[in-house]
């Protein structure tokens, strides 16, 4: 999507996805601002299996706690998630 | 309507958040059905140790307040409470617990059914089983899901 | 399966029955369901100001005694607990409690909920409400009888 | 059915039928050792709506906290019992 200026967003990964990036979080600083573009950026401290992970079935992405229906825009501030398949109760 | 809902570390008491909802109902309420899940010691044939359970605050908390303005879409109820515990439990520890209070037992029973069922799949947890043979994280199993649509195919 | 029947005068306890259960389940049961009924303070639209439980004892146990072992028949259960009161209710007044568990969720609300449809129909309880205008005896409804009667159905 | 020697039964109501009759239990000398000759001795202890109501829709009879299906026989000690519709719950 658009090529901005400087943008920061804090990606979280929960469950197995955290355990398997080895992080709960990090901020990063993505030249296109979108879900794609936090991946390339991703892609740069991940390996190849961590990456291939974040796109699991089942895994969702959510912007500011929202889920995320394809390639969204992000904006300064906000937090990624990547969420693995849930269950409660 | 009353919807309570908490996710705590601690251990519930379901005295308290019994007579907490008896103190909220007045006369109105003539049905409380209340649900407890509690940790087994085995899942199918293979032991289990122990629970880990993960939420995503604020996400979690909004998660199952989509499932109750749900149940409350669908059925007269009074109240509804529920309490899901997060971080490591062991077997025969109390995990989640729903209340909720209705003129009538069939709504107050379908409810609180409803409300399990959706939280196995649509509450933001998640959840991994300590085993002797190592940790494995699950997720809802094709039996949960067949339940909840189920009640979307009710809907119809 | 531990099946506990009781007909009291005394208000009881949830507190003490939920954790009188929970010390007998070891780490089989994975699932508590629990119904209290309460004195509503009007039937439709018309007020109450209290109920009178009446019971034969021996045969009221005995006929409550057939029900769980029907309910047990039906399903997988762990534990049953029914405590009804008797005498003098008033409005908000905590009248019967139904405790089941089971290893699964499923089995422990359906047989919860035909606990409490065949205590309405089939246990040997009378009830006579308080009114503005007087007193009157009621009897199981026909809403009563065809939950009841869907449970049968089910079984063919 | 069979006239048989002295047969003492008690008789006990129930719900609406106790308030009916104003008593809890009675106990009768019964003639004929059957429900009906039960009925036949209540006939001179209670006025006719009160009888009636004894017969009343939905109505059962137990003997021995049994119902009791048609006319059965009673002996001496026997509990018999009639019992409006029942609710609980």
């Amino acid at each position: 999507m658009n090529s901005a200026a400087s943008t920061v967003v804090t990606v979280r990964f929960f469950g197995s996805l955290r355990e398997t990036v080895g992080r709960d979080a990090v901020d990063l600083d993505v030249d296109d601002a979108c879900i794609a573009g936090v991946r390339k950026r991703l892609a740069s401290l991940l390996s190849a299996d961590e990456l291939q992970a974040l796109s699991g079935q089942g895994v969702r992405v959510c912007v500011n706690q929202t889920i995320a229906r394809g390639n969204v825009e992000v904006r300064a501030g906000d937090e990624v998630a990547f969420l693995p398949p849930v269950t409660g109760g | 309507m009353h919807a309570e809902i908490r996710v705590e570390t601690d251990d519930f008491n379901i005295a308290k958040e019994w007579a907490a909802m008896r103190a909220r109902l007045g006369g109105r309420a003539g049905a409380v059905v209340a649900f407890a899940g509690i940790v087994r010691d085995h899942a199918g044939t293979e032991q289990v140790n122990g629970l880990f359970l993960e939420h995503y605050p604020g996400m979690t908390e909004a998660s199952i307040g989509k499932i109750l303005a749900k149940a409350s879409d669908r059925w007269e109820l009074t109240d509804t409470v529920v309490i899901h515990r997060i971080g490591e439990l062991g077997p025969r520890d109390q995990i989640v617990l729903v209340l909720v209070a209705a003129a009538h037992r069939g709504d107050a029973f379908a409810a609180c059914e409803f409300i399990m069922d959706y939280l196995k799949t649509d509450a933001v947890f998640w959840k991994k089983e300590h085993r002797p043979d190592g940790d494995s994280w699950i997720g809802a199993t094709g039996r949960d899901r067949e339940r909840r649509n189920g009640w979307e195919a009710d809907a119809r």
